[in-house]
């Protein structure tokens, strides 16, 4: 299978990375947007579906977690499990909607329906509106564990997040995934071969939706507060800019692309100053205050230079040493044939 | 003396690329780093350190920037933190870490109220004062029917409101109120309504485009014409008037709790400023420079950079310079001091560049801000000290 | 006189308020159908364009004194040549492509845009006069009509029925047609496509930049004045659909209008009506109200 | 009531377009078991009885009936499931999929695992030497693992024969299987289509009267939506009708 | 390397003769995206030929058209069109020099109708052949007469056909490369195609045939080449297509 290995590597280095200086909570953080990636990767890579409007998704279901946790005082393992819950259920309403659409359309009507929730997430009260719903307490597991704790909190994050990574792995790799496969390729095809075209969009919208949510949930029991920037519509852009910067329709690209991403806007001051300081050019000093043309560059450098992504690209360059056999046999058996 | 790892670090976080970048962003950056070169850039000798982070308007980004900035970077004493969700989130963290967060860029009531903290201090301006202090001001003067345009979310809602108490204690009426979105692009027929309304006054209960749309389309209207209705702005900064131009300002009412322009010790550092930024600072920017240098010299009477001394210092001494006026800190974390009504000169009153305000009245710290008691502050109620 | 408990001078004025809004979401979705129909791009800097069009006509005025009847020319041919550069260095090589792509770009070059303009002019705008010809208010009896929204109206409906002869009526427009669907072929019977596509993108951003002009004694001109507009805009081309011309100018009056009286009537609602109808259409006819399903 | 040794019946089947009628009032029955053949001039309205008759289009008036049953208002889908499938006149295929994947993915959908995304794909291997099968049938078991793109035009429509098959349909709707083949190949698929159409009932449009002579028990000729002709070869093609608007009155060679 | 060799008048690479041929490609290579199709191919028409390419399926003869016409993503040798080398030109230039090209697809525009399709291609400024009345296109195909005014991909699949060799035949090009075009037509229509092709051939046109219907092919074409991967293998003229029946037969079994 896809190099399990890798993954057993990638997973214990996680675990003993606090261990080795890494900071907890920038670590969890990183871990909900990696998750959060993959979950539009899901649509995006592997359905050819653009949904523009996942910060609805993840926003939502990080108020309503923190909500939980706050106002219900429930259980960090049930506000989770809420989040992922409310992620699918507004999935499944906005899916509906959305996939009467085709092609770039269904980007634009995700897009207005997010702004739409946007707009709501700032009206209602329980969000607090800009203020946002702050003080959010981490609560204790099963009722038990207390999570105040960073560390404690880090590995059952850790956990969570593996668990929703091979699940997703999974879907991609099911008999389901095959046909979302072909319905990429060919939707009309797909219909007269019997499939039931809309369900199978449903189904992986909601999934999608269930995990974005699920990432809002932990984001905010993470960092004890959710705010209007989780539902706004350049929360869905910065998400997408994770997933094409990892690489679309790989695997593990969008966890990398969320790494490098929300690394840079929290790191992008500091770097440019260091940048300034090692290359004498004053202008990496402001670098800070561009965080969003720094964004757009890397958008246009993806989308023109390398839009396989980063591991994307990585996987051609291997494929390039090994010259795929298929190709070339491919070839020789047409002129047999012939 | 007593500095932790030999040097005091200061952190200022605002949001430099996003909506609040005028009002504080670079400006207060510089603010900041003002004060610590007139402190002399060492204290009790060790060297003072300005960081600065750009949040972007993210409060997720500005909360993971304040844990590492604490946990990994020994900063003291975190500055401006503008907008309220930002400064409520951060206040957290530093509760947390106790550490010293100085909300200069915040507004909010909540952060004195509610969501106050002993390690918290709120120090340019609350919206209550800004509101209140109009509103009994102009009301006395007889323009007592007022209509509001209230942006649909939490800062509307509680300018709002803390103006129209104010306007009843004061015996005026509130005419009625109109909702409209954030980022209305175009606010005319909200205006036109007001103006059918017949209210003396029509008060913007907004903030940034909202506020600055509404006062363009008010004379593009003529709604504001010389005798006819006037404008309050509930919560102006003077880089709102700036963008606006005095053609369409003029003649409208704020209160602010400083201006550039209004005394000696105030021209002077804002001049200074004004070289460096080529801009008059707004008060959170003033703000941010009279705290700083508040808490260096809190460190330096304290001998120590821990947070409950120092703090302790900084409650004890009040404030009075080019920013404050009779300023003291409060238990709830508040810093009260004296406000000013102003009204926006005509561009044929304006002698000079950013000449934009005349002062029309001083409001005693006492009545700008909501009392103690009218608090829900914990620690006032048990008049708990910080760190005791 | 009143209607529903509302001043009829409140009212009507909505009324041609709602129109002039209607107006720039017109002018705005009739350039992105220009562009998706050729380009198959969602052009996501058309807000960016509509706000440099403004900052255009702004600094043309305050740097050289040009007078704005001037700057409504040169700003848009100014923005025009940007789109055309722009479409030239970038769009070009992504026609090929999934849609995805253009929309991403373009999303970028919005970022850049704005993140440009404002580390150059601040967030907190600037304010552009109206020329002294226009500062007048009419007063139409039952309502008082600032002279400059009329004129509003009128110049960007000009504009909306001139694009529309020019594609619905004219061989060039059959070739746009015709380019939209197959280049390759079109090229292929002699039509220099790729000089049609720029200059039909630089055709589409500059009316953008056009309405900017047109708002920019209206609203402030700021940075990010385009980008809540065009996610609305999304909306309306959604529902009006990309089909037809006529069907998209048609929508976007109606519901500008639709939306100012619902700031009249049910303020709260006003920020959210407009998608709160796209769902009802996506519903009803997802094709859109004018879209042919394809 | 309908006939019990009819698989497909049209009663009065009509299609109108904007005022144009493509299809007027035809009674088609095609008789379980047997090939029969649409032909007639271009713009006859044989394509649209075609997408009537599988739902791409709904009759403006007009019964269909499957089996006796009416299907008249079912869905596209559902007459798929039914075991009525179609092959389209523009090639269809997965561009970026190999054909086995393609084949692979008509299999999958008996299985009724389509939906199940928590399985593992493990339960789709043995699809695989099936699918390989049916390209060798179709003479692309060579091509089994080229990306499908590359194909050429030609193969493409052999590939798509290949996935319509995979359906293991009950009955088959071709639309020019033939088009854009070389000989060899049409009479590859010729001979492809007599094999499947023991136990299967084959309703296709060809021009290619060489085929439909080899193969056809049946042929119905349409003009102008309407049923010219009908009957076997020999007494269609001696239909002075039939010739003087279809084959043309020159020798007949020119078609094919 | 199964490359025949090819008779003497047409030996290529002849520059002498050359310049007189309408058509002359010589070792033409053309790609899709990474897969090389054509493995040089060289072939020359002269004015008023009508030359045809035979081949099975795959073989590339599509491909050939397209590359002549500068379809194809990446293309390399040479392709003199009136002498003029164009290898280097876009799709719009070639057209320019007076080329029509039929493709195999049909490529009718759904956005237009029968009658704008008729109409899109412009004319050449200086029209080479004798450009097609609309009336004189209307008579030959009645149908796309009645059917004007319906939307392009809303014809049947013939009507298509009809109409995209209708297209070219307007436009006063004087070359045509036509790809199957018998392609799903009924018998009577192949026959009117048949008469329209000996018709321009009178009027000095060029004609690149590429048919998998040989019996259509045949009587028309002055020469023909055959194709296998890509590469010409055998080229012969008509008066030679008895002794080559066998051939043929082994080749492309007809
Ligand atoms: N969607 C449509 N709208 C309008 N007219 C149509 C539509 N589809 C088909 N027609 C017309 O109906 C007639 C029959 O079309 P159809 O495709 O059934 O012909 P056909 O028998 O398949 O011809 P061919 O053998 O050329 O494919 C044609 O004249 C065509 O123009
Ligand atoms: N778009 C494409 N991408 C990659 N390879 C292609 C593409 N189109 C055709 N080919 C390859 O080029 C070769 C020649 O194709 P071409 O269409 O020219 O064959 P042809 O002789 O026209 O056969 P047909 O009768 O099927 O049209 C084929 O082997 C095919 O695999
Ligand atoms: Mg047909
Ligand atoms: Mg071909």
């Amino acid at each position: 299978m896809h190099n399990r290995f890798a993954l057993l590597v990638a997973f214990a280095v996680l675990a003993a990375a606090p261990w080795l200086g890494a900071y907890p909570v920038f670590l969890m953080k990183l871990m909900c947007f990696a998750l959060f990636a993959t979950s539009l990767n899901l649509l995006l890579g592997y359905v050819g579906l653009l949904s523009f409007g996942h910060a609805a998704f993840f926003g939502v279901a990080a108020y309503v977690a923190g909500s939980a946790l706050r106002d219900r005082g429930l259980p960090p393992e049930v506000a989770l499990l809420v989040g992922a819950g409310v992620g699918a259920a507004l999935g499944f309403v906005m899916g509906l909607l959305a996939i009467r659409r085709k092609g770039i359309y269904f980007a634009m009507v995700t897009l207005a329906l997010a702004q739409m929730i946007y707009f709501f997430c700032v009206q209602v009260p329980f969000t607090g509106g800009e203020d946002g719903m702050q003080g959010v307490p981490r609560g204790r597991l099963f009722g038990a564990l207390s999570l105040d704790d960073d560390l404690t909190l880090y590995y059952v994050v850790l956990a969570v997040s593996a668990v929703a990574f091979a699940f997703i792995g999974r879907v991609i790799d099911s008999p389901f995934g095959r046909i979302l496969g072909a319905l990429k390729e060919n939707e009309a095809r797909t219909v007269s071969l019997g499939y039931d075209v809309d369900r199978l969009k449903l189904l992986a919208f909601v999934i999608s939706a269930a995990c974005a949510g699920l990432a809002g949930a932990m984001k905010t029991l993470v960092l004890g507060f959710a705010t209007l920037s989780d539902v706004h519509w350049t929360m869905s852009g910065t998400v997408i800019l994770m997933t094409l910067l990892g690489g679309l329709g790989t695997r593990y690209g969008p966890a990398v692309g969320a790494v490098i991403v929300v690394g840079l806007e929290t790191k992008l001051a500091s770097f440019g100053t260091w940048l300034g300081e090692v290359t004498h050019i004053a202008w990496f000093q402001g670098l800070g205050e561009s965080v969003s043309i720094v964004t757009g560059v890397m958008f246009v450098a993806c989308v023109l230079l390398f839009r396989r992504g980063i591991v994307g690209e990585i996987a051609r360059l291997r494929e390039r040493r090994v010259q795929t056999p298929e190709h070339l046999t491919g070839r020789m058996m047409q002129n047999d044939a012939a | 003396a007593e500095i932790s790892d030999g040097v005091v670090k200061i952190g200022v976080l605002t949001d430099m690329s996003s909506i609040f970048s005028d009002i504080g962003g670079k400006g207060s950056l510089v603010a900041a780093q003002m004060a610590v070169d007139d402190f002399g850039g060492k204290v009790l000798g060790a060297p003072i350190k300005v960081m600065s982070a750009d949040h972007q308007n993210k409060t997720d980004v500005a909360a993971t920037v304040a844990r590492e900035w604490f946990d990994n970077q020994q900063v003291d004493m975190v500055q401006d933190m503008l907008p309220s969700s930002v400064a409520l989130a951060v206040s957290n963290v530093a509760k947390e870490k106790h550490r010293i967060a100085i909300a200069s860029g915040a507004g909010t009531t909540k952060l004195s109220n509610e969501a106050c903290s002993p390690y918290t201090i709120q120090y340019s301006y609350d919206t209550y004062a800004l509101t209140t202090s109009l509103v009994k001001a102009m009301a006395r003067a007889g323009d007592n029917s007022w209509y509001f345009l209230t942006v649909d979310y939490a800062l509307g809602a509680s300018l709002k409101n803390d103006s129209a108490a104010a306007l009843n204690a004061a015996g005026g009426e509130v005419l009625g109120e109109l909702k409209h979105p954030m980022h209305a692009a175009d606010l005319s027929s909200n205006l036109l309504q007001a103006q059918a309304s017949h209210a003396k006054v029509i008060g913007l209960a907004n903030a940034g485009a909202g506020t600055v749309n509404a006062i363009k389309t008010a004379r593009e209207f003529g709604i504001n014409a010389p005798g006819k209705q006037k404008i309050a702005g509930l919560q102006m900064f003077i880089s709102d008037v700036h963008s606006l131009g005095l053609k369409s300002a003029q003649g409208m009412m704020l209160t602010t709790p400083f201006y550039w322009d209004r005394d000696d010790a105030s021209r002077a550092w804002s001049q200074r400023f004004y070289a460096k930024t080529g801009r008059m600072p707004t008060f959170i920017q003033a703000g941010v420079h009279s705290s700083t240098l508040h808490y260096l010299n809190a460190v330096q009477a304290s001998g120590t950079d821990s947070s409950d001394a120092v703090l302790a210092q900084m409650r004890k001494t009040p404030v009075n310079d080019f920013f404050a006026t009779n300023g003291v800190i409060r238990a709830d974390g508040l810093m009260v001091h004296d406000m000013y009504i102003a009204e926006v000169k005509s561009p044929e009153q304006s002698k000079k560049p950013w000449d934009y305000y005349t002062i029309k009245q001083t409001i005693s710290a006492q009545d700008a801000y909501a009392p103690l008691s009218a608090r829900h502050c914990p620690l006032v109620a048990g008049k708990v000290v910080a760190g005791k | 006189m009143e209607i529903f408990g509302m001043p009829l001078q409140a009212v009507s004025g909505q009324l041609v308020l709602g129109l002039m809004n209607g107006c720039f979401y017109a002018v705005l979705s009739l350039g992105l159908s220009l562009i998706f129909g050729l380009l198959n791009v969602i052009n996501f800097t058309h807000g960016a364009f509509f706000m440099l069009g403004a900052l255009f006509a702004w600094m043309g005025t305050n740097y050289f004194g040009l007078d704005y009847w001037l700057m409504l020319v040169i700003a848009p041919l100014a923005v025009g040549a940007v789109g055309v550069l722009v479409e030239r260095s970038m769009l070009r090589r992504l026609y090929k492509l999934d849609h995805l792509y253009g929309l991403l770009l373009t999303l970028g070059v919005t970022l850049i845009l704005e993140g440009l303009s404002r580390s150059v002019y601040g967030v907190s705008g600037l304010s552009y006069a109206a020329p002294d010809s226009l500062t007048g208010v009419l007063d139409l009896g039952f309502m008082m009509l600032p002279a400059y929204r009329a004129w509003v109206v009128v110049g960007s409906l000009a504009v909306c029925g001139a694009a529309w002869w020019a594609i619905e009526r004219t061989q060039l427009g059959a070739l746009l047609r015709a380019a939209t669907e197959n280049p390759r072929l079109v090229a292929a019977f002699g039509v220099d496509v790729p000089r049609m596509v720029s200059l039909n993108y630089g055709f589409g951003v500059a009316i953008a930049a056009f309405a900017g002009v047109l708002a920019a004694p209206v609203m402030q001109v700021s940075p990010l004045m385009g980008q809540s507009l065009i996610i609305t805009v999304f909306a309306i081309v959604v529902i009006g659909g990309m089909g037809s011309i006529a069907g998209s100018v048609l929508t976007s009056l109606a519901l500008g209008v639709l939306e100012s009286l619902t700031k009249l009537f049910y303020p709260e609602a006003s920020a959210t009506v407009v998608f709160a109808v796209m769902a009802l259409v996506l519903l009803v006819r997802p094709a859109g109200l004018f879209g042919q399903s394809k | 009531m309908t006939h019990a040794d009819m698989i497909l019946e049209s009663k009065g089947l009509t299609r109108q377009f904007n005022g144009f009628t493509a299809v007027n009032g035809i009674d088609l029955r095609v008789r379980r078991g047997t090939i029969h053949a649409l032909i007639g001039p271009n713009g006859a309205g044989k394509t649209t009885c075609f997408n009537l008759l599988t739902k791409f289009l709904t009759p403006t008036s007009g019964h269909i009936f499957f089996d006796g049953r009416e299907i008249t208002r079912a869905e596209p889908a559902a007459i798929a499931r039914r075991g009525v499938i179609r092959s389209f006149q523009i090639s269809a295929v997965f561009p970026h999929l190999t054909p086995v994947e393609n084949v692979a993915i008509a299999l999958q959908r008996p299985l009724g695992v389509s939906f199940s995304f928590w399985k593992s794909d493990a339960v789709l291997e043995r699809l695989r030497e099936r699918a390989l099968e049916l390209l060798d049938e179709v003479g692309l078991g060579a091509y089994a693992d080229v990306k499908t793109v590359e194909l050429s035009y030609g193969h493409k429509r052999a590939l798509e024969i290949a996935t319509t098959l995979a359906m293991d349909p009950v009955l088959m709707l071709l639309d020019e299987p033939t088009q854009g083949m070389g000989h060899e190949d049409v009479d590859r698929v010729t001979a492809l289509i007599r094999k499947v159409s023991d136990g299967r009932t084959i309703l296709m449009v060809e021009h290619n009267m060489k085929m439909v002579s080899s193969i056809a028990d049946t042929i119905t000729v349409l003009q102008r939506g309407e049923i010219l002709a009908e009957g076997d070869y020999a007494s269609v093609s001696a239909n002075p009708l039939v010739k003087e608007a279809y084959m043309g009155t020159e020798d007949e060679s020119l078609a094919h | 390397m199964n490359r025949l060799h090819i008779e003497a008048p047409y030996e290529t690479g002849n520059d002498a003769v050359a310049c007189e041929d309408a058509l002359h490609v010589t070792g033409l290579e053309a790609w899709y995206g990474e897969s090389h199709i054509l493995h040089g191919v060289d072939l020359r028409a002269a004015r008023g030929e009508v030359v045809t390419l035979l081949g099975r399926n795959g073989s590339g003869r599509s491909t050939t058209l397209k590359a002549i016409m500068g379809l194809t993503d990446t293309r390399r040798g040479s392709i003199r069109i009136d002498g003029r080398e164009t290898i280097g030109m876009e799709p719009q230039g070639v057209a320019r020099l007076g080329v029509g090209y039929c493709p195999e697809e049909r490529g009718i525009f759904a956005g237009l109708s029968c009658e704008e399709n008729l109409m899109l291609p412009p004319r050449l400024p200086d029209a080479r052949g004798s450009p097609m009345s609309l009336e004189e296109i209307y008579a030959m195909f009645p149908n796309l007469a009645e059917r004007r005014a319906s939307q392009g991909t809303r014809l049947s699949g013939g009507e298509q056909q009809m109409l995209a060799i209708a297209r070219i035949l307007r436009t006063g090009a004087n070359m045509l490369l036509l790809d199957e075009i018998s392609e799903g037509l009924a018998p009577v229509i192949v026959q009117t195609l048949a008469r329209v092709i000996r018709l321009l051939k009178a009027r000095a046109f060029t004609i690149l045939l590429v048919e998998q219907n040989f019996r259509f092919a045949a009587p028309l074409a002055d020469r023909f080449y055959v194709m296998e991967h890509g590469r010409i293998v055998d080229a012969f003229e008509s008066a030679r297509l008895a002794e080559k029946k066998a051939t043929l037969q082994a080749l492309l079994n007809i």
